[in-house]
């Protein structure tokens, strides 16, 4: 007889469709009940930690600051039946789960890709011919100033304000994000090389300063309103927004899903995603071995995945491939595109989804490169504060560990 | 010169405005003007958030925005299984019509006329513009309130911000009544003690109140919500202002008549001081009903959400879903606006009196 | 009915003693008037009485028992306050329950009782109203009603129709007149106020500076003044006092103050030399037209017609203001020259210390 | 009111809510009674006191010294007895600055910045608070049709959530906005108001304005009221013109609710968060971001939640507001004197 | 020295008229009081003089020219309030000077006026005073103070004295007459006391409702009331009003109330069997020993003793009560009977709608 608690956070309708697991999961086995917690995504962020800390914790919980919290994470494999289905499905993202162990703790319920996506229907218009394959972010550039010139879009091109997404490009750019012992080591040649870009474009036009200038901090901005009100030529966002685009703009034009332009040293996007993780607190460890080990299962998680048009973070169903509920080819073609990136990505961007600092670094870049952008520091001194800000918050979480 | 000295001596009749003899002076006027101006600007917000509340997301998007929610038309074709969308298109040759979309393909848009099925058009995207009606998108209201348990966030939130408002208005007159009536050691102290506590922003001890919540173990449960806002300095202190202001003279009548001092306190002061229980009853609800940032810490568990943190549930981690977010700002708002319905008449004559100086 | 007593009361707030050592009697039935000027401690007095200020040193019995440490509520007292004290959001009915039900008295009992009282003071119509929609009087009446209606061991009233208009006041005297002969009960009774205090009360006690000047009828305190605060301060307009030195005049004596010489025969206790104050009333200063018989001669610098009576205010050589009341009106103007006679019946004498030497001088 | 004896069926039914309570106070009767017996009188308002203080001291108190223990203490972990104690080293390290007036040479720039940005937030939104509360207080004193209605317009935005007023306000003010309609519909070019850090600042203003005035409003309203009128008569027969009127007569005889205006709005706007927050997001830049903010983000939004940071900023802020609250009373004091 | 004339004055709130077309003269140098009961519209029609309240129509003239749509600041009137409105955050001397200085008045000669005022009225003291720190009758000195510096046209004073102590009220009314006699402005003075109207005033406007009911001298009003109501309102305590019937009487007639009868010589204007309203002032009913030459017989159901005056409340057959008024302490006690008799010099005599027929009766 156990009662085990699950915090959720919606980015769409996807606790539905756990739910609709989780009420499978109980008639199998009527001696545990499950109750779902959906809350607010801020309180993921910022009172489950406080919580868990405290030791008031849930017994699951679906978490996007994969490493940050690992210390919290319950060990299923004693528990688990099949240890090694978990391995083989799984193995890059327990990584990410646990960087310093071998850890089970739990599953991606979302792998995410994040890429560009354009108004293919902007493009038409202005006559002006998509950049293909291995097209540069300069290229890309240079494309979508002309059709906005042409057809007097306010915003060429639009990045999501957040670190993570920015990574993907410096990566590509040859930033490598952690010197050779493997410590943290934000600036280089590669992240100035796109930091610099991305400040001389909100300088030149290309890009609004609405996105990157308008808010403080590390708070997360993105452009999705204005791409599917067709102000925005090119997106660059990541998977996740597909049910979302398929729902708002529908057929009113094509937004299309493009792989992740090229800079110097790769093409890559950054992966990520939200894990769903067992809690060591847990009065009931075995019973929540089971509830994940249910869910974990490959038909169970193929339904997930597919109702809610999420990359499969199952390297099985990923081969596999899922059967996505959506008609809309414009979905279909994104998902498509997102799911074949997943090979292309970068280790190092990997290495750095799977570190369990990374929210640190992710922060730093894009306050102060926020602060760059409208003019408060250069982007040199953006530099050197990014360092400091890792450094001292580094040096803060070790004191006392 | 002569402009700036009538330009002085009638800013210096508005300032004093008094009581006017029954002649229209322009500064009458001036006042109709700015009190117009007052309603559209403090009124005008919150009219424009309930209109928009009800538009669909893409009536959201629109620039320039329509005053009122509109959604397009959409008709059956003979012939076509889905009800298609209305354009007004305007063909190569100049004239309009009404036209339902059978597809778009990029910038072109393939179009039959509703009238006559057979009939098909390709026009230029370009030259449709949707042909919408007046229409309330009620959805952003079912839907949230659909996904989760609507009734039970209601009730938690309802008992939040009743209970607590009532030990609030309990402790907190209790404590005025204490500190306005009796001399004794320590009220200055404690008086001075907690005009300073005023000056504490709730937001900074966040986390040393959720030390002392979870030693209490008190996490989600509906306690944690409504016990460490109860004493609130603000609260003890407007009723005292208020309480100071009652005669003594009835405090001692009431003790000639034998009434003990808790009798004093409940049958004489409390229902005296109402005008100032009511202001700080309709602070306390707001505050208890608008609560998000202390329950989102301590409630984690569904059957303890109360409904901000209900409402709040479907703001993802990358999608700002405005539809729902306006729909349910309104949805909370309506209680705030029920209460200020019911009680606005303390809250103009009660502040004025309760002696907030 | 009851008997309450005073012995070596004292009272201080925090090093000021405002009280200093009052004895005093209150008998059963009795209605006592404190009169005194503004600050000299009646309020406290009656407060110390009712329970609602602790004394500092000394006793206060309520029939033969201490109440020193007996708290107001348990005095069995009621008192009237100057302001009324009703509980403005009561009803008239509730006001005067209240005090019953603190007394766990049954409801119908209380019926009965507030109906009694609200007859008897002629309120029966207002008892579901709100004191705000009552007058001035019917106020005073409700507050009167509420001490009723408990049958207290005694009354206290601090100064109840102060803030009556002057018509009203007449008025609401007479009623409690009236209300003290139906019922009976001991009351004690603060006011500032000539009139109510000569008319009210059995017995009027004299404060000063929070010591008893003096305790008695009345026409006793009139007639009678045992000293120059007293014989000023009762009676209205207030008695003229002079002060003046005593010289030999013939067989008896003369006071003189300046250019005026009231001759007197022998008096006990004044020779020659002595320093004296003497009093007289304004009623009691005769126009004379004898000159020669005259013992002052006036300059009337204002002359008040008031129809029925008439005051005059004079300089007189060595008086600095001498009031004179007559009845009728007087076709005197300012200006005008009087001679005066003082009563001699009418005459009190006080030494230097204020004591009394005689009230009226036998000639 | 009604001299009507019968009761009204609102009346009955309040008299019917009002059963349990009256029972409530009725029981509490018993016990508090006994005390009052025991202890009397003088024992009477500890006891009133004393729910309200334990309540105060369970969950203002006691986290105020918790607060103090997290500023004098570094690391991540949660109970104050796993920290590492680090002596004043958050101090320090706050104060760490080459030039105090210019918050990028400090080491903690954020802390600085979010300073001067209240600092200045507090200036103009004292300063126009103030202004605006005054003349809508004049003018709602006037003697105007629906006055109630109109005390009701302007005070109701008080009874908005920041999180409500804020929104409501964003939502007005994006770039496709209904303002920018308008501008647009005027002829004008649409202001990305959020972008500009002087539009910014001004928008959070003038929200923060737009929330509070009607609680400020009143008080002054309050204070109209009390002038006499027969002094404005009295200032009349003296044949005063209006203006002097309002600088002699009026403004003096406010002068205390107005010091209380000030006050208040002056303590209000140092802890200045909620609203901006969701308006602006503190930016652009760090252009709106105040300092109850830093402490926010320090303590709370980061991913390392640096508790001792935010505890010795906190306990900071909390100096300067005592600061503040030692000149109302002073303030007070000598209105009370003179 | 200023005029001011009332010419057919009336004014409204709303629909509802409060002063009903009002004439009156105010001339130059003159002391006029207005009384009346509460509510009669004294205050209204010194509001309007002053300008703070407009008129509905009619004219109000000062020194012969209309002023009707002056305001008040430009009339150079002054007003001295009720409640003084003393500027609470000005010291003494800036009251005074405060209206001085709106008129610009170069700063010496302010100051010399402010002291010059200040001197005559004794508050020279007290000039850095604020009026918090004053005491009742220092406030209702500054407030005249305020008035005086100007040198207005004329003062309008709204019960000024309303809010003092009775002693104080005495001696300001004093004071108020010297400063009248002093100075010798025009003044206009609202009041509801007796003696306040009595002693001041030159002349006496007695309103009623809105109207005015008789204009005179103090004593004239006295004497010779023009109708029962001014009778009735003009002398305290209020003269004894008797309905009657008059009936034949041998020669004359005699007014008849239930069982007292009073023979009256006859006279012009009573026939028998009108309705006669007869007055007589409680102190000119005299005591008699003579029960056959009495015209009543009275119960006394209430003895007021002040000392120097005494009261009588009596029941008489056919009057509900009839007041006495006498000099001196009576020993008469509650419950006596007494035989009266009417001064018939003395008697007033009104008809059936009020009217004067005779004051005073010739025998
Ligand atoms: N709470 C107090 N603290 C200090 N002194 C007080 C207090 N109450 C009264 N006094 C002083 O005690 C003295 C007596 O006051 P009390 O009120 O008894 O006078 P009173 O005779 O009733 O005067 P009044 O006729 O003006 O009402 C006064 O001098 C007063 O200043
Ligand atoms: N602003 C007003 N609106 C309507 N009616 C008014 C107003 N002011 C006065 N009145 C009415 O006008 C009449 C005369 O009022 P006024 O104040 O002149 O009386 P008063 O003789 O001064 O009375 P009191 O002796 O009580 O001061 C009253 O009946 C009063 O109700
Ligand atoms: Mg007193
Ligand atoms: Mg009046």
């Amino acid at each position: 007889e156990a009662d085990l608690r699950m915090t959720w956070y919606n980015d769409g309708n996807e606790s539905e469709a756990m739910q609709a697991l989780l009420d499978k999961f109980e008639k199998q086995n009527p001696d545990i009940s499950v109750t779902l917690d959906v809350v607010p995504y801020k309180a993921i962020l910022e009172s489950l930690p406080v919580q868990l800390a405290a030791g008031d914790g849930p017994d699951i919980a679906r978490v996007t600051d994969l490493g940050g919290l690992s210390k919290y994470y319950l060990d299923m494999t004693p528990y688990l039946e099949n240890a090694d289905y978990w391995r083989e499905n799984f193995g890059p993202f327990l990584k990410w789960l646990d960087p310093d162990g071998d850890q089970i703790s739990g599953f991606m319920t979302q792998l995410t890709v994040t890429g560009p996506y354009v108004n293919k229907t902007l493009f038409e218009q202005a006559g002006v011919a998509m950049p293909g394959e291995g097209a540069t972010w300069d290229d890309w550039a240079k494309a979508v100033n002309e059709v906005a010139a042409k057809l007097d879009i306010p915003i060429p091109m639009a990045w999501d304000r957040s670190g993570h997404r920015v990574s993907g490009p410096a990566i590509a750019m040859g930033a490598k994000m952690f010197d050779d012992d493997g410590n943290p080591a934000l600036v280089d040649d590669g992240l100035k090389s796109m930091a610099t870009k991305l400040y001389d474009w909100h300088q030149d036009g290309t890009m609004a300063k609405e996105l990157w200038g308008s808010v403080s901090g590390s708070t997360y901005l993105g452009a999705n309103e204005d791409f599917a009100n067709a102000q925005v030529v090119m997106y660059m966002s990541g998977s996740w927004q597909i049910p979302q685009f398929a729902d708002k703009i529908g057929d009113a034009f094509d937004w299309w899903a493009v792989p992740a332009p090229c800079g110097t040293a790769a093409c890559t996007g950054m992966p990520g995603g939200a894990a769903l993780v067992a809690m060591k607190d847990s009065d009931h460890p075995e019973e929540v071995a089971k509830l994940m080990d249910f869910l974990a299962q490959e038909e169970n998680l193929a339904e997930f995945y597919g109702k809610n048009l999420f990359i499969p973070g199952h390297l099985g169903l990923a081969t596999g491939g899922v059967d996505f509920a959506t008609d809309d080819p414009r979905a279909k073609h994104a998902l498509e595109t997102f799911a074949n990136a997943v090979p292309g990505i970068s280790p190092t961007a990997f290495d750095l989804q799977g570190y369990a600092n990374n929210r640190v670094m992710f922060n730093a870049l894009i306050s102060r490169l926020g602060e760059a952008i409208v003019g408060e520091l250069t982007l040199d001194q953006a530099f050197d504060r990014m360092t400091q800000d890792v450094e001292k918050q580094l040096a803060e979480k070790e004191r006392g560990n | 010169m002569a402009d700036a000295t009538a330009h002085r001596r009638t800013i210096g009749t508005l300032l004093t405005a008094r009581r006017g003899r029954g002649k229209l002076h322009w500064t009458d006027i001036f006042t109709y003007l700015y009190l117009a101006f007052g309603i559209l600007l403090m009124f005008g917000p919150v009219v424009w958030l309930v209109l928009s509340s009800f538009k669909t997301p893409a009536g959201l998007l629109e620039f320039p925005p329509t005053l009122l929610p509109l959604g397009q038309i959409s008709a059956e074709v003979e012939g076509y299984d889905k009800p298609l969308p209305i354009f007004r298109a305007t063909l190569e040759d100049g004239t309009e019509m009404e036209l339902a979309q059978v597809r778009r393909i990029g910038i072109v848009s393939q179009m039959v006329d509703p009238a006559n099925p057979d009939q098909t058009y390709k026009v230029p995207i370009s030259n449709r513009t949707p042909v919408r009606e007046f229409r309330i998108a009620s959805e952003n209201y079912t839907e949230p309130l659909r996904k989760f348990n609507f009734g039970g966030y209601l009730w938690n939130s309802i008992i939040v911000t009743v209970v607590a408002t009532a030990i609030t208005l309990l402790i907190n007159s209790m404590a005025a009544y204490g500190l306005s009536i009796y001399e004794f050691k320590g009220r200055n102290a404690i008086m001075i003690f907690v005009i300073g506590t005023l000056m504490i922003p709730i937001t900074v001890i966040l986390v040393p109140v959720y030390l002392v919540v979870t030693s209490l173990d008190m996490v989600n449960s509906l306690w944690a919500v409504i016990l460490p806002g109860a004493a609130t300095p603000t609260g003890v202190f407007l009723l005292r202002q208020y309480m100071l202001t009652l005669p003594r003279d009835l405090i001692e009548a009431a003790r000639m008549d034998r009434a003990s001092e808790w009798q004093i306190y409940w049958r004489v002061v409390l229902p005296l001081a109402l005008p100032a229980i009511a202001v700080l009853a309709i602070f306390s609800i707001m505050w208890r009903w608008n609560d998000f940032l202390w329950p989102l810490i301590v409630l984690n568990r569904s059957e303890v959400y109360t409904l901000q943190l209900g409402l709040n549930a479907f703001q993802g981690e990358l999608d700002v879903q405005w539809h729902y977010i306006l729909a349910m700002t309104v949805v909370t708002l309506i209680p705030v606006v029920v209460v200020f319905g019911f009680l606005q008449r303390f809250i103009t004559t009660g502040i004025a009196s309760s002696g907030m100086k | 009915m009851t008997q309450i007593d005073l012995k070596a009361v004292r009272k201080s707030y925090g090093t000021v003693e405002v009280i200093h050592g009052i004895d005093l009697s209150v008998n059963s039935g009795e209605f006592v008037v404190f009169v005194g000027p503004s600050g000299c401690g009646k309020s406290t007095l009656l407060r110390i009485i009712a329970g609602l200020e602790d004394i500092t040193s000394g006793t206060v019995e309520i029939d033969r028992s201490v109440v020193n440490t007996i708290p107001a509520s348990d005095r069995g007292l009621a008192m009237v306050f100057q302001s009324y004290a009703l509980y403005p959001h009561m009803t008239v009915y509730k006001n005067m329950a209240f005090g019953l039900e603190n007394s766990k008295m049954p409801k119908a009992e209380i019926d009965t009782k507030v109906r009694k009282a609200a007859e008897m003071l002629q309120i029966t119509d207002y008892l579901d109203r709100r004191p705000k929609a009552l007058s001035g009087g019917q106020r005073q009446r409700v507050a009167i009603g509420r001490a009723i209606v408990r049958d207290p061991k005694a009354f206290l009233f601090d100064e109840p129709l102060s803030n009556l208009d002057a018509e009203l006041r007449v008025t609401m005297r007479k009623e409690l007149a009236a209300l003290h002969a139906e019922i009976g009960g001991t009351m004690i009774y603060v006011t500032h106020d000539q009139t109510e205090a000569m008319t009210l009360a059995d017995k009027i006690v004299v404060l000063q500076g929070g010591v008893v000047e003096q305790v008695g009828k009345p026409l006793d305190l009139y007639n009678n003044p045992q000293n120059a605060f007293v014989a000023g301060f009762i009676g209205s307009p207030r008695m003229n006092l002079v002060q003046a030195t005593a010289e030999e005049d013939g067989e008896g004596i003369a006071l003189v103050a300046k250019g005026t010489r009231v001759s007197l025969p022998p008096i006990q206790g004044i020779k020659p030399g002595d320093t004296v104050t003497y009093g007289i009333r304004p009623e009691h200063i005769l126009l004379t037209d004898a000159p020669n018989s005259s013992d002052a001669i006036a300059e009337v610098f204002l002359s008040e017609q008031l129809g029925g009576e008439t005051y005059l205010y004079c300089k007189v050589d060595g008086i600095e203001q001498l009031t004179i009341h007559q009845p009728g009106q007087l076709p005197i103007e300012n200006g005008e020259t009087l001679h005066l006679r003082f009563d001699r019946a009418q005459m009190h004498l006080f030494d230097a210390n204020g004591k009394v030497i005689t009230n009226g001088v036998q000639t | 009111m009604s001299p009507k004896p019968s009761k009204t069926a609102s009346e009955q039914l309040q008299a019917i809510a009002a059963w349990p309570l009256q029972m409530f106070f009725r029981l509490l009767d018993i016990p508090l009674r006994g005390i009052q017996k025991m202890g009397g009188i003088g024992s009477m308002p500890y006891v009133f006191l004393l729910p309200n203080l334990a309540f105060f001291g369970m969950f203002v108190i006691i986290p105020l010294f918790i607060n103090f223990g997290f500023s004098l203490t570094g690391g991540t972990n949660l109970f104050l007895q796993d920290r590492v104690y680090v002596g004043g080293e958050q101090y320090s390290f706050l104060f760490k600055c080459e030039n105090y007036m210019v918050s990028a040479t400090c080491q903690e720039d954020r802390f600085w910045k979010g300073i001067f940005n209240t600092a200045i937030f507090v200036l103009f939104q004292v300063t126009f608070l103030v202004i605006f509360s005054l003349i809508t207080a004049i003018i709602l004193n006037r003697k105007i049709r629906a006055r109630g209605f109109f005390r009701a317009v302007f005070f109701f935005p008080v009874l908005l959530s920041p999180v409500v007023v804020a929104l409501i306000w964003k939502w007005i003010l994006l770039r496709d906005g209904i303002l920018n309609a308008f501008l647009v519909s005027l002829g004008l070019d649409k202001i990305l108001f959020f972008v500009s850090p002087e539009w910014a600042m001004f928008w959070a203003v003038f929200v923060s304005i737009w929330a509070h005035m009607g609680f400020y409003t009143l008080i002054l309203l309050a204070g109209l009221q009390a002038i006499p009128p027969d002094l404005y008569e009295a200032a009349e027969m003296d044949g005063t013109s209006k203006e002097r009127v309002f600088w002699r007569i009026t403004l003096p005889l406010l002068w205390p609710n107005m010091l209380v205006v000030i006050v208040l709005a002056l303590i209000k706007g140092v802890q200045i968060f909620d609203e901006v927050y969701v308006l602006t997001g503190g930016g652009p830049g760090t252009a709106t971001q105040f300092i109850v903010q830093y402490i926010y983000n320090t303590g709370f939004t980061n991913q390392v939640q640096n508790f001792g940071l935010a505890s010795a900023s906190s306990v900071v802020l909390g100096v300067v507001l005592f600061v503040l609250t030692m000149l109302q009373l002073a303030a007070t004091r000598r209105r009370n004197n003179g």
